[in-house]
């Protein structure tokens, strides 16, 4: 027992520094041992430039009206890929908010249905299914507890598969947050909790989102370890992802990944951020930026230059062209919005749907 | 056929659903070695072990939304909220993730999730704990909303529940849950979700209900048959879907109706079913469709509940309006 | 008298309020340097400071919840949720605590919150961010609903829901903040809360409808009147408390009544205005009351939004409906 | 920056040892310095007296029919009173739950009114103007929120006052607990959050409501100390509580206190805790009895003795008589049903309330 009145189990403390290998000069930090082979980061450039080239299509389609409102993940490429490149593609399952698309590509996404989601065609939500993807969240936090119940319920059934889930700073302060890391640790959920904190909910900075010095340390308050990592290293958040999937493959229940990155550029395309964010904060930020750090990387290996670049580029162009075109061809396909809401229509759907797809006109009257 | 009364009915169905189908898994408050605040899953951690009865956190939400996780894991969840009024807690995950996730994935994530919950009041308890709040949950487009009035129809709506692709929000009525007992199969079967029952036909009046409104319904009716008045009775049984053919045959029959419904009277499901019968038995009706409800405040402390809530004597009054009208 | 379109008019009496009354804070997610993500608290939280407008972190539970504090604490917090979907991580704090507090203290805590949030579909937004969801406030007894459909009527109507000393939930027209431009008073002035208006008297039918909805009956209107149909229309305005005098008489009137909700069908706002109608007017129906809305299934993606909510078309089909039946 | 990919910034810890002062054989604890006075003690003991004399009473008036469901506070008068005692009633505010009988008499509730809620009248619901007291809180964790805003509504307006609300262990997995201390943290709220950890959540047990080896462990989640205290132990309990009570009113913000108690009984007058508490931990438990440890420590004081008990004992005879006589008077009042929905009822409100009150039945019809 303690008996001084004045002791704070749990005091405030500063933040704890992140894990990093690689500095934004593309070195590796002192000491660092990635297990990331120059091959594998190869591969995990090219599918930070698609990422970023499918951003900023989907940026210029929208501006031309093709697209609707969308969240580029501009800046986050490494805090999301390189997490979901510590899980299998396939086997173990991504449960994402809707920032999350270097991740999505590598667990094969099919980028026109993504782009068909963001045009708002339904038809972008017909997933394949061997895909382990689940559908892209708009309600913040809201998958958390999905994310945890998947994984609770594949480890009753005895299997072997981990489950990722991603969130921002600001959903991280919704109840769901707290209500799935609690049951994740009651339960020994094989899941991990990938906190990309990019600075910003929208236009709320950081500092108003919490007081907390760190979200990770939040961890421990649901009996699971909470890590803070360089979210724009991807060598550092792929070593630290992968240890967490190993935690959670060996019954040891989830981790929670505070990965700190930073949003560079609006939340999304109907955001002015001129209105709140520092432009020279902003540029300071763009040093930083993930990809440019994997080149430099790579340069010192003699893995990349720029005829290479130039046909990623080329490749990427015709990729993304097909991927719009097949998503613009979608057309409106009405019995969607009925086909789906249960196994068998009710009687009064069945009749509502008469009516819609009769009329050339929304809405119904009863 | 043995008697039983509507928790064992219930417990019944849960322990046929979990020996067929090891998917099958309880999660909820108490559920475990207590068996359930009412008993419901007593027994069933003992027999079926701790990770198929599940003690969870005190956390609606993620009652709701590890479900959804839970059924896309392969599972078939039943969760079992402790008080309906509590739902509101998990109301985002129940509205917008249970409710919506078949329809967001266009088919690919079906969740045969069921969602147990005892409702309304009439038995003194604390605030909050007896609402009926019905409505709030039809109004969400996704979801089958199923409210058995008898041992009967508990046992084979919560087997046709489980079984159900999709997810149900099922409602028991609190109050109902050892007074109401009749006769009930021993083995498994199922009462379709998406008929109504005639509890039994009348001539002059139709007296509409479901849940403990069932309860009042048939003493009302009784009570008029004493004034010469011949009141049918149906029972509603699942208000989503909702079975309204089998309302408008009862109603254009008699050409009078009287919905119960023990909510607060505005929005409350009373009114679709009105509206709907309106609209469909227009011309077979004598008289303006009567609802019978609770006042639209926030439900009293027990003292006043017996002031809050319909009683029979309402029924008998609001029947009796309908039948002056001319 | 300028005109004002529906965003600016909210902004008017924003600060109004403000500017009256130093107990006036407002709270929400991006309020503050943002302005709000559709500008309705434009330049508020340099003029005000930042203890009076709030950038809240990303919690609507705690943003309502923490309001019924403040208000207790004697502030007058006007409550800014996103979008009205996200309401529903809030609905426990809405219904149970904001809605029931001066009921639960018999009066001692009065609570003069406003919950401000905008709603509706039709301008091709993310899901979840487009449902109509208002039938699911109305059913929550001690909350006031407030649905405005003019500029004129959303600044009088706001700042008379900053008066009220009791909660309001004041409901905003997405796509009309900025394509709503009428008549604004440059001073302060309330529109009552619990008075409908008469947009325009018919003879042959009465088109009933609030928010956009009333965009589509008075359109509807139009294209009636070309037919020779003389359509009334009428502004619910306030749905909690529901003015149904004026309801009743517009319809007595014509004899026919279309009602325009943007929500799902089953049980919407629109059966209880058609129940509440088909009671108190049931002798002056020629024929059954019409309801358009919107199917009974998830708000889609917006590449089938039009052919999900409402259209004037559909407002048009559902009054020649009830223009023919007899 | 850290280089190494195993560190975790915030691994799960051993839980610490509370704070104690007063052990269980009513001697201080070696090294304790306590700041209330023994005529303080005293008083505090009258008090738990006069709680658990007060529980007995419902407890066996429910027996009888003539009160409602209710949970008694005993076992957890130190925990409730000991921090409400840090707290100056009519200035500080008191934001309960449902178990803090022992706080609430010291902050004046009138014992009548606390009877006739529980009896089911409306008339225990209207306290007192002066009484800084909420309404009792029915829905687990939902009065945090509240809390917090008062806290933050009277510090806005210059008042220099502190709030302390009280919740459970299992109300703590509750999303509202986590969104309320987060707005704690930001705002600098000067509220106390005392979790009342009594070992169950009606029959769930701690372990299987969070993996969290101690609840205080959430503090520093939301930037603020997080303390665990013996909450059997008078002394301690208010010796932190005061020291919280200190930060908050010098614009220090929040503290969570964790305060580890027990609950000696069934969770309410419904509850058969027999199915599910072990018979042997509750008579071990029950040696831990925080109102007999203080009167040990009275005696030791030569501060109290039998007669002084006996003396107590029919004094709280009188007053509960009282009360329960007082709150047995109350007769039914319909018309408050209506009269405090609003300000003024709604014409249909109106209407409704005449049919009630015309016709002696339940509901209306329409
Ligand atoms: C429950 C909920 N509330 C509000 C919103 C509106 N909204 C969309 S994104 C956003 C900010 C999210 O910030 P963060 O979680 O940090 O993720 P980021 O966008 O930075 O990746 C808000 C408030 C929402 N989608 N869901
Ligand atoms: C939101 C909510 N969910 C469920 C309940 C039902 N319920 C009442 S008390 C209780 C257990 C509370 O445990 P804890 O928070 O530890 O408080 P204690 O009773 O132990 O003081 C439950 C589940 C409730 N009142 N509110
Ligand atoms: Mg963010
Ligand atoms: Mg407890």
């Amino acid at each position: 027992m303690t008996v001084d009145p004045d002791t704070l189990a749990y005091p405030v403390e500063p933040a704890p520094e992140p894990i990093r290998l690689l500095g934004p000069d593309g070195r590796l930090v002192d000491g660092a041992e990635p297990t990331l082979t120059v091959e594998q980061v190869v591969a995990a450039y090219k599918l930070m430039w698609l990422s970023r080239r499918i951003d900023e299509r989907a940026f210029n389609l929208q501006r031309q009206g093709r697209l609707g409102t969308f969240s580029p993940t501009r800046g986050q490429e490494a805090s999301v890929l390189g997490s979901g490149l510590a899980l299998r593609p396939g086997t173990d399952w991504l449960v994402p908010q809707y920032r999350e698309l270097t991740a999505m590509l590598y667990h094969d996404q099919p980028i026109d249905l993504w782009f068909a989601y963001w045009m708002g065609h339904m038809q972008g939500s017909a997933t394949p299914d061997t895909l382990r993807i689940l559908p892209t969240q708009i309600a913040l936090a809201a998958q958390l507890p999905h994310a945890v119940g998947l994984a609770w319920g594949r480890k009753i059934q005895g299997f072997d598969e981990v489950v990722i889930t991603y969130f921002g700073d600001g959903a991280s302060s919704e109840g769901d947050f707290h209500e799935a890391l609690n049951l994740a640790g009651v339960t020994k959920a094989p899941v991990i909790f990938l906190l990309q904190n990019n600075g910003w909910a929208i236009s709320t900075p950081r500092s108003k989102q919490s007081a907390a010095t760190s979200f990770a340390a939040r961890g421990p308050g649901y009996g699971m370890p909470g890590v803070v990592v360089d979210g724009n290293d991807l060598l550092a958040v792929y070593e630290v992802s992968k240890r967490a999937a190993q935690r959670a493959r060996d019954g040891l229940g989830p981790t929670l990944i505070e990965s700190m990155t930073y949003r560079l550029g609006p939340h999304n395309t109907a955001d002015d951020s001129v209105r709140y964010m520092d432009a020279d904060e902003l540029e300071r930020r763009e040093l930083e930026d993930p990809v440019t750090r994997v080149r430099l990387y790579l340069d010192s290996h003699d893995a990349w230059n720029d005829d290479d670049e130039e046909a990623l580029a080329a490749e990427h162009k015709t990729i993304i062209d097909e991927a719009v075109a097949a998503a613009e061809a979608h057309q409106p396909e009405p019995e969607r919005l009925f086909d789906h809401v249960f196994a068998e229509p009710t009687h009064r759907l069945a009749d509502q749907r008469t009516q819609v797809l009769t009329n050339a006109r929304g809405g119904i009257h009863a | 056929m043995p008697e039983m009364n509507m928790v064992d009915a219930i417990h019944d169905a849960l322990t046929i659903a979990m020996e067929a189908d090891d998917t099958v898994m309880i999660l909820g408050e108490d559920v475990g070695a207590n068996g359930g605040v009412f008993r419901a899953t007593d027994g069933l951690q003992a027999k079926f072990g701790e990770d198929r009865v599940v003690d969870a956190p005190l956390a609606e939400g993620v009652i709701a939304g590890a479900a959804v996780g839970l059924a896309i894991a392969g599972m078939t969840p039943i969760a079992e909220i402790q008080f309906l009024g509590f739902a509101h807690q998990a109301y985002h995950q129940i509205a917008d993730q249970v409710a919506r996730y078949r329809s967001r994935s266009q088919g690919r994530f079906n969740l045969p999730i069921v969602i147990r919950s005892p409702f309304g009041g009439g038995v003194r308890a604390p605030e909050l704990h007896s609402d009926a709040l019905e409505a709030q949950f039809v109004h969400c487009p996704g979801l089958k909303v199923v409210c058995p009035a008898t041992a009967h129809d508990a046992k084979g709506l919560l087997l046709a529940s489980i079984a159900d692709p999709d997810p149900v929000l099922f409602l028991e009525p609190l109050r109902g849950y050892r007074l109401v007992t009749d006769e009930v199969p021993e083995d498994a079967y199922t009462v379709e979700i998406g008929k109504a029952r005639v509890v039994r036909t009348g001539t002059d009046i139709t007296l509409i209900g479901w849940s403990a409104g069932v309860f009042l319904a048939e003493k009302a009716a009784d009570v008029l048959a004493k004034d010469g008045i011949s009141a049918g009775v149906v029972d509603i049984r699942t208000l989503a879907p909702l079975d309204i053919d089998t309302i408008v045959a009862e109603v254009s029959a008699t050409g009078r109706a009287v919905i119960v419904q023990e909510a607060a009277m505005t929005c409350g499901f009373g009114a679709e079913v009105a509206t709907t019968l309106a609209a469909e038995a227009f011309f077979s009706l004598e008289s303006p469709i009567t609802r019978v409800g609770a006042p639209d405040a926030p439900y009293p402390l027990p003292g006043l509940e017996k002031m809050y809530i319909p009683d029979v004597a309402a029924v008998v009054a609001g029947a009796k309006v309908a039948m002056e009208a001319v």
